[in-house]
């Protein structure tokens, strides 16, 4: 026979060491109390929100690595629209669960980083009040132009036109893509530059082999009946 | 404050609940009058023995404590008997429940 | 004895003082409770609120003034069918009761020896069931509170408040009557003396079992966790104030905290010793009245003790589960009510045996009424459960 | 002269609570009337310096009486009143002239037979005699008075209960 | 909605001769604090006592299912997450089996390992918060709750590390999983798996004896064996009625086959609230002896397989299914050879087992009412879809 009631006590055994463990254990408590920290490392306190329209926040941002909210556009360079990635396919408009891209293409060639004349987004917006910030957009495009970003306090005065994000504030630097997820950013220069020299040795096999094969081609004139006749074995 | 004072206040309130008892129909509200019409006693009893000239023997409270214990029986069957009514007649309107009138 | 002695500047330094002690109480339990049942929950609690217009949090102190604060700017919302008297009336209702069993208390504050004449408020003869008679009429506030707001959730907590709150009170008087038996007396001073005089009775088998059952009681008729089924919030969002809002809700928050200091402070007079503690020496000439290392130690202790309850309060708040309606019915009428009875019955034989003043007779009276008690409940316990334990479970490999 | 003030207060509440009780069409509202009519006469039997009987009151008719009271009308009639059914009796005229014939009897004593008013006694009534009188000479009272509660019990739980109909034995708990 | 097959007695209201009691009807939500999101039961009550129960639901209805067929199957991914937001990998999970099945892709050891501890861990996830809300409904005041949320954070943690987000996680891809998960990842997940069950323990302590959970839970809302399987009830509520059924042992989906793990069950055919309630509490134990063998034995490797550019199945159609936390969770899809499903249909298992709410409630209390409601495990997202 248990003693009367003692599932009651050791039920409040357990709250008891609760109610003395979260004095003493830090990791016992979920919540975070910003109040222990000082002014300046507060993540954002009350007196900083917009209070105009238009007034951007603090720089918040997370620190994992793979932290997301919404996305922005890379640029490569100091001025943004010189260098930005986009090329306008339209790629992750279409692709987009909830169809909160819209993309207008410029209607002329521009200069992009490389040098390359390419199309660029006359338009960009993305409205965030539609964005689920499901990185669908990230993964189909092509040209590695459009990352996420994890600044999360986008909080606005403006509930319509203050959600909707131009192209001017989607740009973001390469850099700052590599200060907020940098081992992402790392891989990903890396596969874009594996890519650009296994394209570029591509190019250079595919030159040579071309230039070998019209050497080939002009010092086997004579055999290409033979040749022809491997092919057809 | 004098004995007097208490007697009238009990008769006004006797009254009060005579005239509840004669004047209303539903039958609950009649048990209320009969309530009141005891307190008053009550009020009475108290005041005759605070009076009186042997307060000691406490006769008025030990009365009235009988009393009260004698109304709460009485409230309680009061009120059982009106639920039977009530499920009979399904009223408890004292004018309705004429069944002994002769027609 | 006669009430002509008395002044009105007595009454007020009678009263006044009582009240604003428990208002300040109240605001300071709410801040207790708070913090308390964070912290049993891993979190911090209130800490931000302190001295306004500074960065100073003085532990959330300042809460419990910026919740009144809020409540009395809040809008007061009636319900369109609401009966608007009645509505009105059941919060002020649920206060008053509660303020007014306070000055049953025996609480020694050191001004109520300068009161001229010879009635002190807790002299009262029959404070005691005086104490019970009042509290009684929290009753009708729920159900007023319940009823006037003409919500279906509301009516059902307030006919839940009613049936639980007339169950529980008899556990509730019937445990006290040990007290009673054994002081010969309804007036708290007396209890207190003679608890001081001979034991605590808290320390008895009978008064621990009293204790425990009234206990109990007063969770439910104070409508605290476990038996806070009038105001469940799972089943019926508020209970009895879903439809209250700003300084009424207010009033019913006060009525709740302050019935919670009435009752613990019953307990403590009844049980506990009252104002008896280290430094303080009753007089038995003096009506209760009390010889202290210095001013007000026994009221202090006597709020100790308060607290010390409340405190259990809380901590059962955060750790139980509530109980279903039947089950809770079940309880107060199967278990509770037969185990009080026979708390009596032996509390009665126990008296007898120590009048007999023999040290092996009173002990050998402690442990068997301590078997009989333990083995009735446990008893009852067995009967009650019926087939519910812990099960075993099957593993497919 | 605090006792005056309390008096007049006490019976003015009294007589308000009575009269609203039964002249109230709203059942519900003429119950907490009759709540504060009690109350109130709980409050002269205080000035009376009857303290045990005052709390008996509070506690039977106030705790117990009244509940009773919301719940049989909660059982029975439609609360509110607020149809246009009369409530008053068809003989309420003669009731009334009864009534005030029955208050006119009843003062008559009070004013003229009783020996002129004369001040009370100052007396110092303890529960513990109360107790001890219900021990000594009225235990047989306070026997037979349990025993009719008993059976009022019984009683109203049979008259309330009604004739139950045999029922399939499938009725759920 | 009724039930398929309602077996519960018919509830006759005790029509006490003469003396009319009428029914009180009360719409017990959208917005009542333990209906667990925007549901609606409309409860006739005799007393305290259910008489009737009609649950209503379909106020957070999405057209999930239409929208997929409107869209690439891809995109729909980050829709499943939002069915059972408690679930998300689990969700992902069913559907990638499901488009993996429609094309053949192998998945490589690696991701296989990852799906099966994100899979575990949001088993975790689910119960612990599911149990705290149960307990929650009972009437506590949120203290077991917060324990929960507690623990459920230092997985959140973990879900955010490896996918980027806490809830909506999104990770799965069809032929593995979106990225590799961060280095240092695994050791803090294994960090976490050891330090649970002293959780577990402490949990365990606090509710499992506690007398008024017990008197609370036993013998309220009980579920037949027969009524379960003929209503279709899945996951720990069909075990919890005495049925041994576990699609992870029947179907052994990717790959379950390679882990040693019990299936707690009950034996007899109660199936009141406290099976379903500890039922969930030791399957717990088993996902973290699975989550303990797949962090041993994860290899290296690749974590996403050869799947094509783009995503366009030749006509066929796959369904495929995963023991989710609440029940058997599926996906079926037809393809039509376009980038988009012809047909995409859910096979919620909230929903499902929602179907008997009505049988269980009837006759017992109104406050059982909500207890049982929260021992079902609902979520309103896929119920309502």
């Amino acid at each position: 026979m248990t003693l009367l009631g003692s599932g009651i006590f050791k039920g409040m055994a357990v709250t008891f060491r609760n109610f003395v463990g979260s004095y003493f254990h830090r990791e016992r408590l979920p919540t975070n109390d910003y109040s222990w920290r000082t002014e300046g490392s507060l993540p954002q306190h009350a007196g900083d929100y917009p209070k105009e329209e238009g007034e951007q926040l603090r720089d918040t941002t997370t620190v994992t690595n793979y932290s997301r909210n919404f996305p922005m556009l890379l640029h490569d360079g100091s001025e943004p629209m010189d260098t930005i990635r986009c090329v306008a396919c339209q790629i992750c408009e279409r692709s987009c669960p909830p169809q909160c891209i819209y993309i207008e293409k410029s209607t002329e060639k521009k200069e992009d980083s490389s040098g390359k004349m390419q199309f660029y987004p006359a338009t960009f917006d993305i409205d965030v009040s539609v964005c689920m910030s499901c990185q669908i957009c990230v993964e189909v495009c092509p040209f590695d132009a459009i990352v996420m970003n994890s600044q999360f306090e986008l909080s606005t005065p403006n509930r319509f036109g203050g959600l909707l994000l131009h192209q001017g504030d989607l740009l973001k630097s390469n850099d700052y893509y590599h200060k907020i997820h940098p081992e992402e950013a790392a891989a990903r220069d890396k596969r874009i530059a594996d890519e650009k020299t296994a394209k570029e040795a591509k190019k250079k096999a595919a030159a040579e082999a071309a230039k070998k094969k019209a050497e080939a081609k002009a010092g086997a004139e004579t055999e290409a009946g033979d040749e022809k006749k491997e092919v057809a074995e | 404050m004098t004995l007097h004072h208490y007697l009238i206040l009990a008769a006004l309130l006797f009254c009060v609940g005579l005239m509840g008892a004669f004047t209303r129909r539903n039958a609950i509200v009649v048990l209320f009058s009969v309530e009141i019409m005891l307190n008053a006693a009550n009020l009475n009893f108290i005041a005759f023995w605070r009076y009186s000239e042997n307060p000691a023997l406490l006769h008025g409270p030990l009365f009235t404590l009988f009393a009260i214990a004698v109304a709460a029986a009485e409230v309680a069957v009061g009120l059982a008997l009106m639920i039977a009514v009530y499920r009979h007649f399904k009223t408890v309107d004292l004018e309705s429940m004429d069944t002994l009138r002769e027609e | 004895m006669s009430l002509e002695p008395l002044t009105l500047t007595d009454i007020l330094i009678a009263t006044v003082p009582l009240m604003l002690i428990f208002a300040t109480l109240f605001a300071f339990t709410t801040w207790l409770e708070r913090k308390a049942l964070a912290r049993i929950q891993n979190r911090i609690g209130p800490n931000k609120v302190g001295i306004p217009c500074t960065r100073i949090g003085l532990f959330g102190l300042g809460q419990p003034a910026a919740d009144g604060i809020k409540m009395i700017f809040k809008e007061d919302i009636v319900p369109r069918g609401a009966d608007r008297l009645f509505h009105l009336l059941a919060p002020i209702l649920a206060l008053i009761p509660a303020m007014l069993v306070l000055c049953f208390l025996p609480l020694n504050f050191p001004w109520i020896k300068n009161i001229q004449g010879l009635v002190k408020p807790f002299m009262l003869d029959g404070a005691v069931i005086f104490f019970f008679a009042i509290t009684g009429l929290n009753t009708l506030a729920v159900f007023m509170a319940g009823w006037a707001s003409r919500n279906k959730y509301s009516l059902l907590g307030g006919i839940r408040a009613v049936a639980q709150m007339v169950s529980y009170e008899i556990p509730l008087v019937l445990s006290a009557v040990i007290v009673v038996m054994m002081v010969g007396s309804l007036n708290a001073a007396e209890i207190v003396k003679e608890q001081a005089d001979e034991y605590w009775f808290i320390l008895s088998p009978w008064g621990f079992t009293a204790f425990v059952i009234f206990f109990i009681a007063a969770l439910a008729e104070t409508n605290r966790s476990p038996f806070d089924l009038p105001e469940a919030e799972s089943e019926i969002i508020a209970g009895y104030f879903t439809e209250y809002s700003g300084f009424k809700f207010a009033l019913f928050f006060l009525g709740e905290y302050i019935a919670m200091f009435a009752i613990s402070g019953l307990a403590v007079t009844l049980f506990l010793g009252g104002g008896d503690g280290p430094g303080v020496t009753m007089n038995p000439e003096d009506q209760g009245l009390a010889t202290e290392a210095f001013p007000g130690l026994s009221a202090v202790w006597f709020l100790a003790k308060i607290f010390a309850l409340i405190a259990v309060m809380i901590w059962l708040r955060g750790t139980l589960p509530r109980l279903r309606v039947d089950q809770l019915m079940g309880f107060a009428w199967k278990f509770m009510l037969p185990l009080s009875i026979l708390n009596i019955l032996v509390a009665g034989f126990a008296w007898h045996a120590e009048q007999l003043d023999n040290t092996i007779i009173t002990v050998i009276t402690w442990v068997i009424s301590f078997a009989v008690l333990y083995g009735a409940a446990s008893g009852l316990n067995q009967l009650n459960r019926g087939k519910v334990r812990p099960r075993e479970y099957k593993y497919a490999e | 002269m605090n006792e005056v003030v309390a008096f007049w207060i006490l019976s003015v509440i009294a007589v308000f609570g009575a009269l609203v009780a039964v002249r109230k069409r709203n059942l519900i509202h003429g119950v907490f009337a009759l709540l504060v009519f009690f109350a109130g006469l709980s409050g002269l039997f205080l000035l009376l310096l009857a303290e045990f009987i005052a709390a008996v009151q509070v506690l039977v008719y106030i705790g117990a009486v009244g509940i009773l009271l919301l719940f049989a009308i909660m059982l029975t009639e439609r609360v509110t009143g607020d149809d246009d059914r009369r409530v008053t009796s068809r003989g309420w005229f003669w009731g009334l002239v009864v009534t005030a014939a029955v208050f006119v009897v009843l003062l008559l004593p009070a004013i003229q037979q009783l020996p002129p008013p004369k001040a009370a006694q100052t007396i110092d009534p303890s529960v513990k005699e109360l107790g001890h009188k219900l021990m000594n000479p009225y235990v047989v009272t306070l026997e037979v008075l349990a025993l009719l509660l008993t059976a009022a019990l019984i009683g109203a739980v049979t008259a309330a209960q009604g004739v139950r109909m045999p029922k399939e034995e499938d009725s759920p708990e | 909605m009724s039930s398929p097959t309602a077996t519960a007695p018919n509830y006759e209201l005790i029509q006490q001769d003469g003396l009319e009691t009428s029914l009180l009807e009360v719409s017990m939500g959208p917005h009542h604090p333990s209906t667990h999101g925007v549901f609606r039961m409309d409860v006739k009550l005799d007393g305290e006592t259910v008489v009737d129960l009609q649950p209503v639901f379909g106020y957070l209805h999405r057209n999930h299912e239409k929208l997929a067929e409107n869209m690439s199957y891809l995109a729909s991914m980050p829709f499943t997450d939002r069915l059972d937001y408690f679930n998300s990998m689990t969700n992902n999970w069913a559907y990638a089996l499901a488009a993996e099945k429609l094309v053949e892709i192998e998945v490589p050891e690696r991701a296989e390992y990852l799906r099966v501890i994100m899979a575990e861990l949001t088993r975790l996830v689910n119960h612990i918060s599911l149990v705290g809300f149960f307990i929650n409904d009972l009437g506590a005041l949120g203290t077991p709750l917060l324990y929960a949320f507690r623990e459920r954070e230092k997985i959140m943690d973990l879900f955010e590390q490896a996918s980027g987000a806490r809830m909506m996680c999104n990770y799965f891809r069809f032929g593995g999983l979106r990225n590799d998960v961060p280095e240092g990842w695994l050791d803090r997940t294994r960090e976490v798996v050891d330090r649970f069950p002293d959780f577990l323990d402490e949990y365990e302590k606090l509710l499992c004896e506690n007398e008024i959970i017990l008197s609370r839970t036993q013998g309220v809302g009980c579920l037949s064996r027969d009524l379960a399987i003929s209503a279709g009830i899945t996951g720990p509520m069909l075990r919890a009625s005495g049925v041994n059924y576990d699609i992870r042992k029947v179907d052994q989906y990717g790959i379950y086959n390679r882990f040693k793990f019990r299936v707690p069950y009950t034996d007899d055919d109660v199936g009141d609230c406290y099976d379903r309630f500890m039922i969930r509490m030791l399957e717990m134990r088993e996902s973290i002896e699975i989550l303990k063998q797949a962090l041993r034995d994860i290899p290296g490797g690749d974590i996403i397989g050869k799947a094509p550019k783009i995503f366009k199945p030749k006509p066929a159609e796959a369904y495929a299914r995963v023991e989710g936390p609440k029940g058997e969770l599926g996906f079926y899809l037809i393809a039509d050879g376009t980038p988009k499903p012809y047909r995409y249909r859910v096979r919620p298992p909230s929903l499902i087992n929602l179907t008997v709410l009505r049988d269980m409630c009837l006759s017992q209390k109104i406050a059982d009412a909500v207890v049982i409601l929260g021992s079902i495990d609902i979520v309103l997202g896929e119920v309502d879809r």
